[in-house]
């Protein structure tokens, strides 16, 4: 038997048919077995019902996106079929229940009926199909089958009733599989178990915070950014830190602003018509210095746009909402992993510079689960704000004193003879109103000033890829992901690809950028919005030229669609995958 | 280490130790002079030492009112003062957090946060110097300002009714609600004292005119009274009674009732990372 | 006796001691007798008292910034002097008032005393004070001498009982300077009487929405924009339309956007902090694409920053405020005559394009008076949105209908049979939530496509200068002015300096831009803000490297400061003014 | 040339003569169907012409409902249905405007828009669909979740006390001031109808359970009661009274009182460009 090197199998039917959570549990038996993990689902606009499709990508070798298309589907009802047989790989294996659908007969591949209701019935109760259907798959692939009763028993929970014929259901559908004539080349058994993590973007996120110290944390639910503040209710009461869900965005951050000025690690979340609302709040935390993160999780936009979608489009307003010249620190992180460990670096950045630091997800990244390698914890410090230090005297603070790096000590209330009126006014070293010319070139240079130090740094940038090549990827966020894949797929060719991945938007990292501009003939800037958002930041901050490459359709770059165009810029034809 | 100051703090507080160095913008004759005053009078006599209270304004004449005392304070952005001061207080309960601005602050553009904070009842006194115009912006009609006031924003008169902000307040579910004026400190230092004790979220409004805008010292001084007597001010219904009265108005306290008691919550513990992040393992 | 060709004449004082209105009275003076006049003035921060300045550019010739020294200093107290001395061109003239202060023994130059409160108090009445010092000045410089009694009768207004000593102060004025023994060079007599405006650029934006049929405003007060609204409080109830002080800015711009769902022309007009809270409605227009103006009289950034300076830093939040990808229109004026141009041309795009425009002012030009040729007002037309024409079937309109150009009929309520419901959310044609991968590309590119064609408009640009230079100026908005003085110096020392005014930041009119660009060798981007927005965003969208000059002290720049610069490049010494 | 219609209208209106061809996203059993349903009852009664009726909403499961009318409709951002009401109002008085959505987007986001809708008294008909929770973010707290209420967002119980959207709406000065329950749509429906021909602010509230996330049929079944039939709709006192009741949830019109009169306005001339800009002649 051919073992592929990774197989990507989707579930897809109809929400609460059971078929998300069988794509859930797959991929926990996955991972629990030892493999990479890489999931991606879809969810209807509808609030219940509407077809939806949970998919697995596992593989011996780490997974840093969805894949490029699909090899096992498994059709819950016949609109799954229409929906999802487009993107099967000409190879691919489909799984369907004949119960609700006969095998189509323009398809001419390998196809195993799966009669799960029945099994299921069979077992005991119908509505352990899911979980039939799990077993189905597993064993049809070699997915984590060892694990699998340990995790019906885990998702069951205390509903203990259900529990023996769900068991009995999912060692039906395991028998069912084995009495199958397997004729197709898929099977991912593991070649070892590891310590990893099972997490989401939005969990990861939460960790990070966590771990990095937040204090304190304001927010206003809103797809797909609300689980980041259910984590916040959940902890922060437990560790003694403060939690509000406000009653809208700009008292959200307004609130986080307050605790920050009163000296504690502070926190939003949100997507983009919370971040707009936030554009006047933003300038302000920027202009009084006081820091705060803010985690934007982007959803197709504009507008209400396409709230279940993801999509890269808020790295302007990230950039430049806010009126006036207002710095602020963007990161983005592109896999689950940078979740944790971007969040962590945002609170320290944050209080190093004190500035508004915004984070930016995606949809795509908030929901899907990941494999994760253990973090070492011992590299994720916690920096904090420069307070006062010393003798004070009365009245003789500066709060925004010109120290040589441009960041001033920042004392939290109850200090005495440290008292001071922060104001969003231009205002001295002393925080006073100063509209004299002079000051507020000064004040300008000085806010501005702090961060230029970090264009220099070499921290949040990732390089992969050759050390030289005609075509260099400089990428950021969740497209980072099917550009390695690309790059990977590129060397297998031995067609040598170069890749920048930006972690830090603003300030930008020139001098990392500048130096993989050295080393590539044609720079791509492949990104998920209209206006190639990224690659008119280049642009402008560097004065060059690059090669913008954009997709809009709310769905995410697949490493083919990005080896196509590296292959173009090449002069090869056509990629085809093996 | 932490900061140290040089020498020990005073240990009687006079109002003059609340005052900064900073010259008031206000034009002579501002009712925001008398409430400055007033609130040094109530910190004096609640003895609050001046390094523990943050006062959290927006933007406005009157909410330039921290950057005059000599305390901490957050001189935020148009009618965000509430949330501001409500995210210092639920950081840092140890600190006494006052909310001070004007009436456009706290009663236009501010407005969908007054309930809120109410019904939350954290422990903010709240100070709304109303002197029914927006003064900083050069006299525009604010939304206390009567039906049919002309001004250069109205040049027709003022078509919606006024507020009333203390029946917004009091429907809110607030604990403390009061009213002052500010050509009558005294009254007013002993009602921003008792918002300052009260331990929930007290709400003090005070008629402080615009002289430069709006100079409604002659009006104000023949319509204000003080509440009867036998005014009860755990009665709901009557000190919404009241707040609706538009033909005169009435000082003092409308209604007080004690602050909720809190919800139980979880004993803090500190966080571990490696404990939470083992939930997610594999 | 010389004649220069302009004079700049400053009356400093202190709020209430008049010396505003004797610098309005003379611009007044100046402009009615058939000079160019460019005034400019400073505010205090206190509400009452505190520092003002009025000054006045007049010439024969247009101005088209305040000059680059002052000519003549009028200081009404000694605090005035302290305050500008320092910007007096060397051979300025001082006057003084005695009663004030004494000549400052470190001034060598031409200085007459003037002690205009006892010149006023001879005449009658102390207070004429200001008055007196109008006469003294127009009678020394030759400002518009046969229209002062006019102009201090309409002044007066109907207080008649001031208008006898009023009127002998000035003539005592007069008398006083006619005394005088005249040493300095400056006369401004003008060459002849015009038919010209005198406006502020508010004045004009009013000017120009209500020209262009403006029938809804809603906004909220606030520096420098508040009178624009107050222009349309006067104004609207008169013609019939719709006013609304709304409670804050996200309700002024949402009812402008119900207005112009009901079809109605709508505006709205604010300053920085009003724009940023405004991100995600004007977002939503632009998903909805229902037309609508606002104005942002840029001010000091960031956040509250400097009410009372000018800036043109809400470049980015204008282009880039909001999430997602959000088309728009931005327009800036540079002078008080294309407030009303472009205001016009604001509304009209607006509807032919249905999107949000945003005009770009900034508080000098708010406040600044300019002498104005008269408009030409058959070159401004009225274009109103495309309608539904013929025949509707029920349930058949299409109101986001694909149509050659990509502009859809956009029905207003009350016609039968063409309901429909705009919705935020991804729509298809007929307005229906459609989330389709498909579908949103086809509308994104919809939204976007239908502005292409402004890309290559020539009307948005203005080019001024040598046809050929070695430095070229890209500008806009404001900063034009001093640019056009700028290369009017060079081309009196014979150095070609080409110039380009963009009107229209976004589309970006990249043709006509990229013409420019051929003829010239070095492009110069001065503009006031720190980080060389403008400058950047031709980077970002040319993918070209310009040389960036910034100034972000809150006042605009003179055109000796840009000359200064040209010089610089072409490797001359510094210009000395003669 | 206008658009016209190949045919002529029908010349009565039935109830579904106003629904759209789009099927509601709502879940099986959700509150807002039996409101859909008196809104057309409400609207046949009054026989609004379709074309001449908008809708607009807000953003939450409830503000979808303008798409599933066969009238004009203007789905905004979350909060700002009456903003955008408002202006469309102002601009367009000939046509009939309802504001509809949901407790999170009036109460909560949308709260500092209420008031002044209120006091500006425009003929404008809101109906509030109150489930208590947030029904398309699937489940937080709302601001009128009851205190102690546990969601996703609240896990230790919501700590601020529930908002009373009538007494707020009353303080505020609306001019008919009603409340409905989505399983009684004939009441609802008659109500819907009064604040239709009320030619004032006319504000409905309605108990619209999520069967979802916050399933209170059988609750609001128990507490539901009509107002007294001695009830007087135009004592303040009385209305304001009701309003804060929350252990029994009366139904029907708390509050009317007849529209305020509108200013005088000057009669509208046609604007001259040429005669205005002579104004600025030098
Ligand atoms: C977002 C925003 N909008 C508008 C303004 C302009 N503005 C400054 S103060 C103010 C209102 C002042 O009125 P009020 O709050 O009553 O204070 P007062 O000056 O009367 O004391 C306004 C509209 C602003 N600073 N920010
Ligand atoms: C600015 C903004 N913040 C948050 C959201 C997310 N959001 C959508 S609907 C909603 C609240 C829904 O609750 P409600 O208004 O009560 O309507 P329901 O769904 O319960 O009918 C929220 C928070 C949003 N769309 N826009
Ligand atoms: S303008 Fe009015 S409110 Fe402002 S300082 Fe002057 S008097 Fe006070
Ligand atoms: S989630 Fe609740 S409010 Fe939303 S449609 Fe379902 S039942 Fe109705
Ligand atoms: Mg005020
Ligand atoms: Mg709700």
């Amino acid at each position: 038997m051919i073992q592929k090197e990774d197989v990507v199998i989707r579930v897809a039917g109809e929400s609460g048919d059971g078929s998300s959570a069988t794509g859930e549990m797959l991929a926990q038996a996955a991972a629990r077995s030892g493999l990479h993990v890489f999931t991606f689902r879809t969810t209807p606009a509808e609030i219940k019902g509407g077809p939806v499709m949970f998919q697995v990508r596992a593989s011996n070798s780490p997974v840093r996106s969805m894949g490029d298309a699909v090899d096992v589907l498994f059709a819950f009802n016949r609109e799954a079929w229409d929906l999802h047989h487009a993107d099967m790989a000409p190879n691919a294996v489909l799984l369907y229940d004949p119960e609700e659908f006969d095998l189509p007969a323009e398809f001419t591949g390998i196809a195993y009926p799966a009669p799960i209701g029945q099994i299921a019935q069979a077992a005991g109760n119908r509505r352990g199909k899911n979980v039939a259907a799990l077993g189905v798959v597993a064993a049809l692939f070699g997915l984590g089958l060892n694990k699998l009763e340990d995790i019906v028993r885990a998702k069951l929970g205390k509903k203990a009733d259900l529990l023996e014929s769900n068991l009995a259901a999912l060692r039906a559908g395991i028998e069912y599989a084995h009495q199958l004539a397997k004729r197709d080349p898929f099977w991912m058994e593991s070649t070892g178990e590891h310590d990893r993590y099972v997490m989401t973007g939005n969990q990861a996120i939460v960790a990070g915070a966590l771990h990095a110290g937040v204090e304190f944390f304001a927010g206003y639910p809103i797809t797909p950014a609300s689980d980041i503040m259910e984590g916040m209710a959940a902890m922060l009461p437990q560790i003694g830190g403060g939690y509000l869900q406000a009653e809208d965005e700009i008292a959200s951050i307004m609130a986080c602003i307050g605790a920050s000025y009163g000296g504690k690690r502070a926190m939003t979340a949100t997507s983009g018509p919370g971040l707009s609302l936030m554009s006047e709040a933003i300038g302000y935390a920027s202009m009084t210095e006081i820091p705060v993160v803010i985690v934007d999780a982007q959803r197709g936009g504009p507008s209400t746009g396409l709230p279940t979608k993801m999509e890269q489009s808020d790295l302007n307003i990230a950039l430049h909402g806010g009126h006036g010249d207002s710095p602020r620190i963007v990161l983005a992180p592109a896999s689950v992993a940078e979740c944790f460990h971007l969040t962590v670096w945002a609170f320290n950045l944050a209080e190093q510079y004190q500035t508004p630091v915004i984070v930016l997800s995606d949809y795509s990244l908030s929901f899907r689960t990941e494999t994760v390698e253990p973090f070492d914890l011992s590299k994720y410090p916690r920096i904090d704000r420069l307070r006062p230090n010393g003798e004070l005297a009365a009245k003789q603070y500066r709060r925004y004193e010109l120290t040589a790096n441009l960041v001033s000590p920042m004392v939290a209330p109850g200090v005495a003879y440290a008292q001071y009126t922060a104001t969003g006014l231009e205002h001295n070293e002393f925080g006073n109103p100063d509209y004299t010319p002079a000051n507020h070139a000064i004040m300008t240079e000085k806010r501005w000033g702090k961060l230029a130090p970090l264009q220099h740094s070499r921290e949040y940038v990732r390089r992969f890829g050759a050390e030289r090549a005609k075509v260099g990827l400089i990428c950021w966020g969740t497209t980072a992901g099917p550009c390695r894949g690309a790059v990977y797929l590129a060397g297998q060719e031995d067609l040598p690809v170069a890749m920048l991945q930006v972690q830090m938007l603003s300030p930008l990292p020139v001098d990392a950028i500048n130096e993989f501009l050295e080393q590539v003939e044609i720079v791509l800037v492949p990104e998920v919005n209209f206006q190639g958002q990224f690659a008119k930041l280049l642009q402008a901050e560097l004065g060059i030229k690059v090669r913008s490459m954009t997709k809009y359709t709310g769905m995410p770059f697949s490493r083919l669609e990005i080896l196509r165009q590296i292959h173009a810029l090449h002069g090869l034809a056509e990629p085809v995958l093996a | 280490m932490t900061a140290v100051p040089i020498t020990s703090a005073p240990v009687v507080y006079k109002p003059s130790d609340y005052r900064s160095d900073l010259k008031p913008i206000w034009c002579p004759g501002c009712g925001d002079f008398g409430v400055l005053a007033a609130i040094q009078q109530a910190l004096a006599a609640a003895q609050i030492n001046p390094k523990d209270l943050a006062v959290v304004s927006g933007i406005g004449c009157s909410s330039r009112l921290p950057g005059f005392l000599q305390t901490y304070g957050l001189h935020t952005v148009h009618g965000r003062a509430l949330p501001a001061a409500i995210g210092l207080k639920t950081a840092r309960p140890d600190l006494t957090v006052m909310a001070v601005g004007g009436d456009g602050d706290f009663f236009s553009i501010g407005l969908g946060h007054l309930p809120h904070a109410a019904r939350r009842d954290l422990d903010i006194t709240v100070v709304v110097m109303d002197n029914a115009i927006y003064g900083l912006t050069k006299g525009q009609t604010s939304p206390t300002s009567p039906r049919g006031h002309v001004t250069k924003s109205t040049p027709y008169g003022q078509s919606a009714q006024p507020l009333h902000p203390l029946a917004i307040v009091l429907a809110s579910g607030a604990s403390f609600v009061a009213r002052g004026f500010s050509s009558q400190p005294k009254q007013l230092a002993e009602l921003i004292k008792a918002g300052l004790a009260h331990r929930g979220f007290a709400f003090i409004h005070v008629l402080s005119p615009c002289v430069t805008f709006y100079d409604t010292y002659k009006l104000y001084k023949e319509l204000v009274y003080n509440l009867p007597d036998t005014h009860d001010p755990s009665d709901l219904d009557a000190a919404m009674h009241y707040a609706v009265e538009s033909e005169r108005l009435p000082l003092g306290i409308f209604y007080r009732r004690p602050p909720l008691e809190p919800l139980p919550r979880p004993t803090p513990k500190p966080f571990d990372t490696q404990a939470y992040l083992n939930r997610f393992r594999a």
